[in-house]
């Protein structure tokens, strides 16, 4: 965070393991209300966080608990913008696909309550290593 | 999350409370499977007290809904907030569940 | 975050603007619930951490709200270690005192209230720039 | 933070919700002190939806308490949950404020 308009964000860094989800969906907890989401849409963005965090967990990372996620989340007045970033191999977005809803089996969930949560869901190309998942809403009025 | 098995009016029934998330889920899929190997049925947990669920979690009640029709077993969820209801049927599994507002509906039923 | 045995600890870092104290607030509320604080030692540190932060933002970077605070919060089984680093002047323990809780007037209690939430209330001397409060509680036994 | 300020048998009364910390508490001072370039007397706050209070808070109330002391008034605290009348008396300042259960008490009083 150098010293320029960047003050706008917060960055929370969590270990690979499942046991820091918490911490992440209280601090985007707070974040949604810091840019006045009604509660219905907050609830579907912490739920999408704590969805692209387990993913990294499990598919970038393997479940190795040594590596880390960093959230970058900038706050403005009816938006949320969430930045993921990841060490793990490099993926694309057409490579995360989730099963078809009424295929009923475990799994295949999480991408579904990514793209319902956010407006914006894409991999930053202009990483240059490891990943970095940017996912954007804004406060809808009719969901409000 | 913690987890209980309650004894209600002789029917056993899993009770998790608080948060079911990547971390706290194996917990609740351990209990739902020692259920499962003893060929219960039905598998009812009790939700009122689950404030949270994700993916995970969802997860785990599929694999355990497969684990009980393997001997034909029904798998029966109750006390689902809104928030919990509104996931599964987001899912499309509300169909699947068999989805209860109290234990003395499943009694009865 | 090397890839060493530290996979115990998250790290927060906000601008040194008083906005992102809520942040603060939720993520060491969830942090001494997972290192098992009963609720009114929890609230006693979460009051401290914020009382640490907000003055940070006062004396160290006087109000500059593009400076940045970074929180490292290391949690273990009955045992929160914080460490408030910011990049200001250097400052010594001694300096910091609150007034004395018999004089009333504004001011003054915060320091009160950090060294009643935490056994362990020092600057690491080993900091070559800015300052690192390093912050320790155990669960006491009795007040559970 | 939000707050209102809400009209009790006649009595204005201060009435902030939420958290108070370093980032509200201006919001709060400009209240009381509006009360106080008013010379109103009692000057009431009720604090029953206040889930949070830092030192800043805390200044806040002693600086209204000094202004209104300034004109001899007197400046009265309600409805504190215990988590807020603790870091009162904590703060010794239990004593120094009028701290009342209920608006009807302070009428009467
Ligand atoms: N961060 C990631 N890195 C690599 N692969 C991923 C990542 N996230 C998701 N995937 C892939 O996309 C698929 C769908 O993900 P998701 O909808 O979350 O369901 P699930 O994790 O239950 O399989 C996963 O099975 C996985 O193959
Ligand atoms: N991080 C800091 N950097 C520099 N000085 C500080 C810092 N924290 C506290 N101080 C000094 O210690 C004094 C006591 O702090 P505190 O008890 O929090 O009361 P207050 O901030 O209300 O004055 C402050 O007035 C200030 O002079």
């Amino acid at each position: 965070m150098p010293r320029t308009q960047e003050n706008n964000r917060f960055i929370l860094t969590i270990p690979a393991d499942a046991r820091w989800l918490a911490i992440v969906r209280a601090a985007i907890t707070k974040a949604c209300e810091l840019a006045a989401f009604p509660p219905t849409e907050a609830g579907h963005i912490v739920l999408a966080v704590d969805e692209a965090c387990s993913n990294v967990i499990k598919y970038a990372y393997k479940h190795d608990p040594f590596q880390k996620i960093v959230l970058t989340v900038k706050v403005s007045d009816r938006r949320l913008e969430v930045f993921v970033d990841d060490e793990g191999p490099r993926v694309r977005l057409e490579d995360l696909q989730g099963r078809s809803l009424d295929d009923v089996r475990p799994g295949g969930l999480g991408m579904h309550l990514i793209r319902r949560a956010f407006d914006t869901v894409a991999f930053d190309g202009r990483k240059r290593r490891g990943n970095r998942l940017k996912l954007v809403r804004t406060v809808s009025e009719e969901k409000a | 999350m913690k987890i209980e098995i309650v004894d209600y009016k002789g029917m056993k029934v899993i009770s998790p409370a608080g948060e079911i998330d990547m971390h706290s889920s194996p917990i609740l899929r351990k209990e739902i499977m020692a259920f499962v190997g003893q060929r219960i049925t039905p598998l009812v947990v009790d939700l009122k007290e689950v404030t949270y669920i994700d993916s995970s979690g969802i997860a785990t009640f599929v694999e355990g809904l497969k684990g009980a029709m393997s001997y034909g077993g029904k798998l029966k969820l109750l006390g689902l907030a809104p928030q919990i209801r509104e996931i599964f049927s987001f899912s499309k599994l509300d169909k699947v569940f068999e989805i209860h507002s109290s234990a003395d509906d499943i009694i009865q039923g």
